[in-house]
């Protein structure tokens, strides 16, 4: 099953995992990506594409399912102001063994980073700025293009 | 037209309807045509290679054609998860 | 931090969760391994060699911290008697950024499946079987050694 | 010796003390030695190919020397995870 969701709520980890393991599987791998506390940023802010956003992640979550043949595919991001510590995402992959769950799980965070319309902000003493993509996101997200 | 991130910011504005010449065929002549209407586009779309887009909310490459879409979105390179 | 804990208990993702995403990281990537419903059995159970098991899953914790410079890195087998949906294991992987995390995490299990004193014994109708090892598991454990 | 698993059951035993002679120098020998002493332990041990062990709770090969251990460990592949 897919779950994709776009929320300003703090993502519940515990319930998001309660419905990866309720899939048909029994290996689940999970990413959590967090928002750093580091170089002096008090804030970080997602912006989103509504609509296009969810169009991606659940084209994401279908490639994957149809891909590694998936029990089940959930990403979770979060949007709008968020403090050091708080999650900004959230994806796993449910499947019958554990190399389709894991390779799954890297391809949905890989892909993400290029192929969802998101943009952080971070906020500092200075004002905000707005963080610039990383070569290693393109190049992480490419080598699952064959 | 919508949009994001720090080209919202320049632009000063998330949306705006916009209604070309017939001679704007693509989404690159779009944005050409939009930065010589206003200093404020112009400065938003000064850096062509940092610009990407959206046709009806799916991304397209900027020499894409409009094709008659409802929709066209201009933003920065993503950088979400 | 290294994390390791062999028990008869349920596993509790929620408090590992924490745990792990209290690391200075940013990306924390799990696995999950659960008693799958299938071929009629209604009991797995798991033994171990007390002392060497405690042993071997710090070792292989201690090793992938050491390889992706990890933050941190959770392993938690649950032994003893457990029924379909239960959860076996948990691993997690504490990193700055998700290409450590991810491939730390499946380092961890797969080197798991092959270096640590663990038995499965399922119950079916008919009595018991002990679960013998796959090829493949020997094969995603190889793959980390160069 | 500690056995585990389907060792154990075949055997009939999780532990016990056991005094070898001198010339048994490794792990193999011991494992001889003791299916040569008892019908179960010749059944434990019959497939030589699908044994495993641990000499003082570190896993070895089996033509690995006792080398005055003090603990010897007999098992089936592990299947954990």
């Amino acid at each position: 099953m897919i779950r994709v969701r776009v929320s300003s709520a703090p993502i519940d980890i515990a319930a998001e995992m309660e419905a990866a393991e309720a899939e048909e599987g029994g290996a689940v791998a999970t990413f959590t990506g967090l928002v750093r506390p580091d170089d002096g940023v008090s804030e970080l802010t997602l912006e989103h594409y509504p609509g296009a956003t969810e169009r991606a992640l659940e084209a994401l979550a279908r490639e994957a399912v149809a891909r590694w043949s998936l029990a089940g595919a959930t990403i979770v991001h979060r949007v709008g102001p968020m403090r050091p510590g708080e999650r900004i995402v959230f994806v796993a992959a449910s499947a019958v063994h554990r190399a389709a769950a894991l390779q799954a799980c890297a391809f949905l965070i890989d892909r993400l980073k290029t192929d969802a319309p998101f943009w952080k902000r971070e906020t500092v003493e200075a004002g905000h700025r707005w963080v610039e993509p990383r070569a290693a996101d393109d190049a992480a997200a490419d080598r699952w293009r064959s | 037209m919508v949009y994001f991130a720090w080209v919202r910011e320049r632009i000063g504005v998330a949306e705006e309807e916009v209604s070309p010449p017939a001679e704007v065929a693509t989404i690159a002549d779009l944005i050409d045509w939009l930065a010589a209407r206003s200093p404020s586009h112009a400065a938003a779309f000064a850096d062509r290679d940092r610009l990407r887009a959206a046709r009806d909310q799916v991304f397209v490459p900027l020499d894409a054609p409009l094709a008659g879409a409802g929709e066209i979105a201009i933003f920065p390179p993503v950088t979400g998860g």
